[in-house]
């Protein structure tokens, strides 16, 4: 169990635009292990909400099923919250937004939410166009039940069940980015000055927004091939067949310029290369972003920050023309074409 | 004595008479079996509207293939004074414009009965029957020599039958040109051609045949301001007027045109004057488990939002029916059901999805669930569906099938109230959630102020501090907040029993079938939805035979304490399903712990509309000579 | 007189003896309060393991959350030289170590029960009961002192705990040493640092209590040769020796396991000496319709396939379940009930998927659910559905539960018979192909050939020009040609039927309890699967309070006659479930037509393992007073 | 009703290497519409089939529902098929492949199977290189529920029910070579010059080999939009509000060069304009195909032709690791441990 901050609330704790303080945004107490990427993600998204001076209530929160899922209750507490079924948040989203188009959508889900149970969704989601920010906390594996490989879990990498993955990879923005997404970036749980900026300006954004944030899971990404792999507690725990002994960890951060590449070494041993495109790098060009991910790629670098973005595209209400008025606003009145009518539309059938 | 037809165009040796012509007016079944994409349908309509608009009682059905082009296809004409609705098995006259069916449709028709098919060809000897009469109109013949066009050609074969039909059993000429000018409206370069084909036929019947022929229509007025319309395009418009804004949807027969029928209306009565923008919207979705979740999520915003899909959609979207009833969010379904299990025949109807409907998905579940008979009731239920999903918070099925949703239904004609008010339940806006705290309560979203299992809810949005919490499929206390413990979930799950009792009373309670002249009953019997027609009509057979049953049309579940009333006053019962494994009686044994030995399953299954006459043998022969004797004295 | 503790290292001012400790040999309830992730699990196996070493049944509960680290987790354990196997309320020795649960923690001990904490901090105040014995302990320091490494110092404060029990409660040293060498054989190093952790808590209790303290173990040499294993293991280890060769599944608690020990196993059993290739495929699915998808690809050419599953798997699952039932398709599937509907409580047990597996899909469908009571029925109930799927041709459930899958039970030893074949049912191979062209027959894969409803199919590829069929989910004739018409589709319907009656006599019979001591039973139980723990023991107690009770455990559906025969031979029964709704009752009354009244339900539904006191007290509260009386008169 | 060809069997008819004729690779009588895209697919894979002398039993035909997969009962009757349910073939063929790796496997879906209800396990599919052949048989539509827009329906385009596509289409081809599909091909049904060799080269392909068929809905590909949309007929059903009028139409055929465009015209006069990359086009780099997918697509062009092929991949079997004996092969001798092994398995229960 880990706490997003202390719980009290200092007497000058700075107040945002519309005077709520960074507390406003919380939630509950979160219940992953400590040092859970995912708990940075969520504090990532309370400071960029308090920063926006968003209203807390005009945001509704969606998951899906997973650790990650769980997260929404850890950020918003003043926000609707709805943890739908596995792999499923995309459509109930898309239900929610068709009936009130003037809240904040904020889908948070996992890697195997996303890549395995819920790509139908995801891809579907992204064609639509949905005005949402859907957030991939992906830690390369199931972790709530017990460290699986997901769909974009490395290739060869070993898990601490000491089953090697045998397939490639599905990278989530790559497929975004296909599929006609209107924002795509991705980023690193520890690094909050590039995930807050990016939070923000994604819920900025009218359109689908996606951000695949790598998240690394400190229970289950223990890989026992890394350097640090000896272990006597892990071969205790293997040799009794058990695995319930989750060490408390710390949050790892990292923090680095646009144009360079950094090592983030996790709490196994392993290491991920992030990088950070180069200053001049124009987000406005689809094939661009495709290509500039598939170079990172192939020198094994895992390539950081706002990939693609379509400055004003149509969302799903603009496809289908919508009225301005929520849906869920109109009454009797606005919705129900009364009597007279249905007697004319009686004579159409005789 | 054989009549050679004197056709101008081609002679078929098998063009005579029987010796007996059968002699039936307004009481005959007319069936045309044709190749489906050649465009008979709208000729075959032409004809039911025909006898419709002559102030007679009539039911179509339409026998279709899953398949687009090149497949039989039946239509099938019950025309009855009497009033009856159901299918009934024997043809008085077959339109045979199908020669891959024609062996097959040459069978069902009744000795004496008539047989109209395409002498362009002679008629293969196979078919020859002595005791039916045979009626050769050189179709094709009559196409070549008026159309150059081959589609055109092809099309107005059609029209061409239905005008020698007029000739042959007296369909009031007017009322099919009336028919013509009503559909081509604005289209009126159409008008002429239809006309002209019409009197095509009209004219080589007459020329060639006896008309009218001892089977004929004459005028009546029976159907007073009823509608002939499907039930599928009733449930659409009852969307339409229950408010509903929402539509998710993915295409499946023979759910289809619920949604294609409330987009249609949408668009004449849902837009926006002053912008031109939509008041509702419309997904095609990807799959029907993203159908549902679309519909889950618009409803826990606030929105009415409703699907509609068939037995494998009901399949796919289980995982989510449970979600909505343990987090308790409304959803509408229309489930229109076709012949299960797994694909089974997509065209054929079937009422086999009661259960998969009524106990949805895994732990311990219970659905609501709506059972029209009429397309009046397809309007009338899906307006009420969405009153009851939002007042007791929970999905909602609508459970039509093929025959009642697809088929035109003579039905009583659809109303408003125009003073009704949606009943949107238990939502608490931001005024009363700021009262509440006055009163120094907090809210619960699932506490059970009014101990009637229903709790109160707020919108996403309702309010800037008050009236958040978590909607989730795991278990909760009664503050929404997620909890492993056994009491909590215990008295949760009682509370939604709770809320089931309660929705017993809210639900439409079932419907009454008198027994026929002012006799005691001496049987009952127990059905739902579209087995109305056929047992309506059984009951006057068997009264006829001196067994006289009244009966009860179940309307809902859970069970209204009507039903409980109507099965306590009867020692037996037979219980009329369209499935094989009498899965209301299964509800009715479960649910209201009737005794099974009560209940005598009377099942149909076989993909066709239930017939009166399946319902009265089937009922004979299960009370047994013996038995009518004592019922007889019994009077 | 309260005995102030002279640790060493802490003074508790809590630390102190109530007037009466309990006194109990052999027959108790040890509880530990741990928090998860913590590694208590490996320190708690090893007590539990180490009571059943010393000849003593023993039966423990793992109570987790649905979450990794940092919440409270329980490990129940009862020790009961009577054999009792199920839960009992009450616990006389609690080992609560975390500070989060001990407000409730404390309140479970009896009353002259036993409290062992960590006296590392004084005991919080709120948490003293003057009628409990507190034992503290000063782990944390005692680890703080021995151990550097943190996370070492977490690790074997568990193992410090046991050490103490076994001085407390007599557990004999050796078997616990005994215990650790064979646990890190191959890893020796590991075992010294154990021990030692043992022998710290060991001589910390035995200086500072009088140990044993009035509840102790005694050897005794009452398991003789059997196991203590999971479930899911069992489940696992069947599906290797019924040769199942493919395994397809998606990860859900409490079934995971199932597929893991499978995987296990096989890579143990099955790989190729020659090669060093695998004789076996284990597939993890992007979701639980890809993996039942992949079972039924495998089943239909001819290997034996299986996933496991729980809840809202079956819920994805039903649309293919409907196609394997239609297109007649084995596939088997283990479902490890969790406590539902939806997400539920998913680290909670229940008996709540019966009625979704009975009757999975829309549509008229029935399927085949074995219903294991223990791991050795697990094993053998999963060979048997490999054998019943084959010959059926149609998936079968293994319907197992939290509880017994991931529990560790004290079971039967597992057997196999090497005389044993697998039974692939009717397969036609290219030699009986051509002798059945000789014979002039004409190969029909849905031919009712034997008159028992069970068809002959081939595998792909069987033969080069003989018995190629095209599997459908659609209708279609005996010689699986897709067909529309009615009656080819129903008298398939019917031959389902009849197939699944002949099911009835191949399920495992029903096994009844015997009425104690040589008396008349004057009421009867009827139950499934896991309940069966309690009831055997609420059946003594019952005994004691002069109410003589049979039973019947019943083991699949659809019902074996045996089911009949013992319903008619009582006049009242109670039906024990651990769901909310009945659902073994609703299948009794709808399969059977048992007269609703005649059995009560009898629930158990709050994710907690049933107890024997609740069968008990629901039992009398139901047979009231004077019912009583009038039994006893009646023996 | 369509015929794939004339029923009786000419006395001369020639034989393949196995001394079966094409007759021998037909099915049974095909039921789609005259003129249906999805039959000269079929009668395709018959030539195919007979061109490399495939002994017809050792295939397995496997489908999801649709027009489109109703077609395996139209072409090798000798051989066993497998209609599934909608959008689930490819889990299928998955265990059927895994069940026995001896057999030929021919997966048929369409559109609507394949990128709407079944795109998960499509992707899913590929990802694990499964050794069979995927033939999706795009006519843009809904072709069995009487035409509903589908996921591949060209943006814009009007369906015949007067529904306008506003969504982008999805490209399957993309999609296969971004998840790393070892054989990647697109072709016209009407092109059998293209498509026989192509349909022979997937089948000898060991792995996964997707092939995108464009395949002209003659009945709901009606665009009103076009030219020729002055129509009588058209008309008379519109007003009658029945779509049950399908013209006889003749099947669409095309034949051009490599490294020419060709513009074919479907059925409504609506025109799709086909191109076949240059000779020297080297179908061995995933980027580059990617790339000259783009290309063509910004010049609104449809890319044929083989393009990705990955000579000698891993499939499922070899990253499994399985038995080249089938699976379903081996008896109790080789699976069941015996009684033996399951005591000392007991013992480590004690
Ligand atoms: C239908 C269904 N299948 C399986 C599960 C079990 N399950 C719970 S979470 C989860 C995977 C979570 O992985 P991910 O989405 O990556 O979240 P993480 O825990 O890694 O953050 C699974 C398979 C479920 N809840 N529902
Ligand atoms: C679960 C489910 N949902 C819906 C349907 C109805 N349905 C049958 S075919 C089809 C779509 C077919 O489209 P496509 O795959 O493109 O095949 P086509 O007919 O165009 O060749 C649908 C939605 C179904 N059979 N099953
Ligand atoms: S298991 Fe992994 S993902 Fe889940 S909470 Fe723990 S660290 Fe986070
Ligand atoms: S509807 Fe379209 S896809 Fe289906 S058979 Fe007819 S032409 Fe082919
Ligand atoms: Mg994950
Ligand atoms: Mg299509």
């Amino acid at each position: 169990m880990s706490y997003l901050r202390p719980n009290f609330r200092h007497p000058a704790a700075p107040v945002n635009r519309i005077g709520f303080t960074e507390k406003d945004y919380e939630g509950s107490l979160s219940t992953l292990c400590a040092g859970c990427g995912h708990d940075s993600i969520s504090s990532a998204i309370v400071s960029a909400c308090f920063e926006l001076s968003i209203e807390p209530h005009r945001v509704a929160k969606l998951s899906g099923i997973g650790c990650s899922s769980k997260t929404p209750t850890y950020f918003l507490g003043n926000s609707h919250g709805f943890n739908s079924v596995h792999g499923r948040m995309p459509s109930v989203t898309t239900g929610a937004n068709l009936a009130n188009r003037d809240l904040i959508y904020l889908g948070v889900s996992g890697d195997g939410d996303s890549a395995s149970i819920g790509l139908g969704q995801f891809a579907h989601v992204v064609r639509r166009n949905l005005n949402m920010l859907y957030i991939v906390e992906n830690n390369g594996c199931y972790g709530l039940t017990k460290g699986q490989n997901s769909a974009t879990t490395d290739l060869d990498s070993t898990n601490k069940a000491g089953v090697t993955n045998p397939f490639d990879p599905i990278d989530l923005t790559n497929l975004a980015l296909q599929l006609g997404a209107t924002f795509v970036a991705r980023s690193f749980s520890g690094d909050k000055e590039q995930l807050v900026p990016l939070i923000k300006a994604a819920i900025s954004h009218r359109g689908f927004a996606f951000i695949d944030v790598i998240s690394p899971c400190v229970t289950f990404n223990n890989n026992p091939g890394s350097k640090k792999s000896y272990d006597f507690v892990r071969e205790h725990c293997e040799s009794t067949a058990t695995i319930d002994f989750v060490p408390m960890r710390e949050e790892i951060t990292t923090q680095y310029e646009p144009g360079t590449t950094q090592d983030v070494t996790l709490h196994d041993g392993s290491v991920v290369r992030l990088q950070k495109p180069i200053a001049g790098y124009r987000p406005d060009d689809r094939r661009a972003a495709l290509n500039a991910l598939r170079d990172a790629e192939e020198n094994g670098e895992i390539l950081t920050g706002l990939l693609y973005i379509d400055e004003d595209p149509n969302d799903l209400h603009d496809t289908l023309n919508t009225l301005s008025t929520p849906l869920n606003a109109l009454d009797e009145a606005a919705l129900c074409p009364g009597n007279k009518t249905l007697q004319s539309i009686n004579k159409s059938f005789q | 004595m054989s009549v050679v037809s004197t056709s101008g165009v081609s002679t078929s040796s098998a063009n005579f008479f029987a010796k007996t012509g059968i002699e039936s007016l307004n009481e005959l079944v007319v069936k045309f079996a044709n190749v489906n994409g050649t465009g008979s349908a709208s000729a075959n309509n032409l004809f039911a509207k025909a006898v419709f608009r002559m102030g007679l009682p009539v039911s179509p059905k339409n026998i279709f293939p899953s398949n687009i082009q090149g497949l039989p296809t039946w239509y099938e004409v019950r025309i009855s004074e009497k009033g009856y609705l159901a299918r009934r098995d024997g043809v008085d006259l077959m339109v045979a414009v199908n020669p891959q069916s024609m062996v097959k449709d040459v069978q069902e028709v009744v000795s004496g009965g008539y047989f109209l098919y395409d002498s362009t060809k002679p008629l293969d000897l196979r078919l020859i029957r002595d005791d039916v009469n045979y009626l050769g109109i050189p179709l094709t013949a009559i196409c070549l020599r008026e159309y150059k066009d081959p589609r055109q050609r092809q099309l107005f074969k059609n029209i061409i039958y239905v005008g020698a039909l007029a000739a042959l059993i007296n369909i009031e000429f007017e009322v099919l040109t009336e028919l013509i000018a009503d559909q081509f409206k604005g289209k009126d370069k159409l008008i002429a051609p239809n006309v002209h084909a019409l009197e095509l036929g009209y004219q080589y019947a007459s020329r060639h045949f006896n008309c009218p022929l001892g089977i004929r229509l004459e005028r009546r007025d029976l159907v007073g301001d009823r509608i002939l319309m499907g039930g599928n395009d009733a449930a659409g418009l009852g969307a339409i007027y229950a408010g509903a804004t929402v539509a998710a949807w993915y295409p499946i027969t023979p759910s289809t045109s619920v949604v294609e029928a409330f987009e249609k209306y949408a668009k004449r009565l849902r837009i926006d004057p002053g912008t031109g923008k939509q008041k509702y919207a419309v997904v095609q979705a990807e799959d029907e488990l993203s159908a549902i979740g679309m519909v889950i999520g618009a409803c826990w915003n606030g929105a009415r939002a409703f699907t509609a899909t068939s037995g494998p959609g009901i399949s796919l979207m289980s995982e989510f029916l449970g979600l909505a009833y343990f987090a308790e969010v409304p959803a509408v379904l229309v489930d229109v059901q076709r012949t299960g299990p797994s694909t089974g025949m997509p065209t054929r109807t079937q009422q086999s999805d009661l259960l998969a409907c009524a106990y949805a998905s895994h732990g311990d579940t219970k659905h609501i669930v709506l059972l029209p008979s009429t397309p009046k009731e397809c309007f009338d239920f899906t307006v009420m569906a969405f009153d009851l999903a939002d007042y007791f918070q929970t999905p909602v099925v609508v459970l039509s099938d093929l025959d009642l949703g697809m088929n035109d239904h003579l039905s009583e004609p659809l109303e408003w109230d125009d003073a009704r008010r949606y009943n949107r339940g238990k939502v608490l806006n931001a005024e009363q959630l700021d009262a509440l705290t006055e009163q120094g309560k907090r809210f619960g979203r699932y506490l059970d102020v009014d101990d009637d299992g229903v709790c109160y809810r707020t919108y996403p949005g309702a309010h800037p501090n008050k009236g958040a919490f978590f909607t989730r499929g795991t278990s909760r206390d009664p503050y929404a907040i997620y909890t492993e413990d056994g009491t909590a979930y215990a008295d949760n799950m009682d509370r939604l029993l709770k809320k089931f009792e309660t929705a017993k009373s809210a639900v439409p309670a079932p419907v009454a079938l008198p027994v026929r002249g002012k006799r005691k009953a001496n049987l009952g019997i127990i059905l739902f939805g579209t087995s109305v027609f056929a047992v309506e009509e059984a009951m006057d057979l068997l009264a006829g035979q001196g067994v006289y049953a009244d009966a009860l049309v179940v309307k809902a579940f859970p069970f209204h304490e009507d039903v409980v009333r109507y099965i306590d006053r009867h020692e037996q019962l037979f219980v009329v399903e369209q499935n094989r494994d009498g899965q209301l009686r299964t509800l009715l044994t479960s649910e209201l712990g009737v005794a099974p030995a009560k209940l005598i399953s009377l099942l149909n299954y076989d993909g066709m509309p239930l017939t009166a006459n399946k319902v009265v043998s089937e009922i004979q022969q299960c009370l047994g000579a013996d038995d009518e004797q004592s019922l007889q004295q019994a009077q």
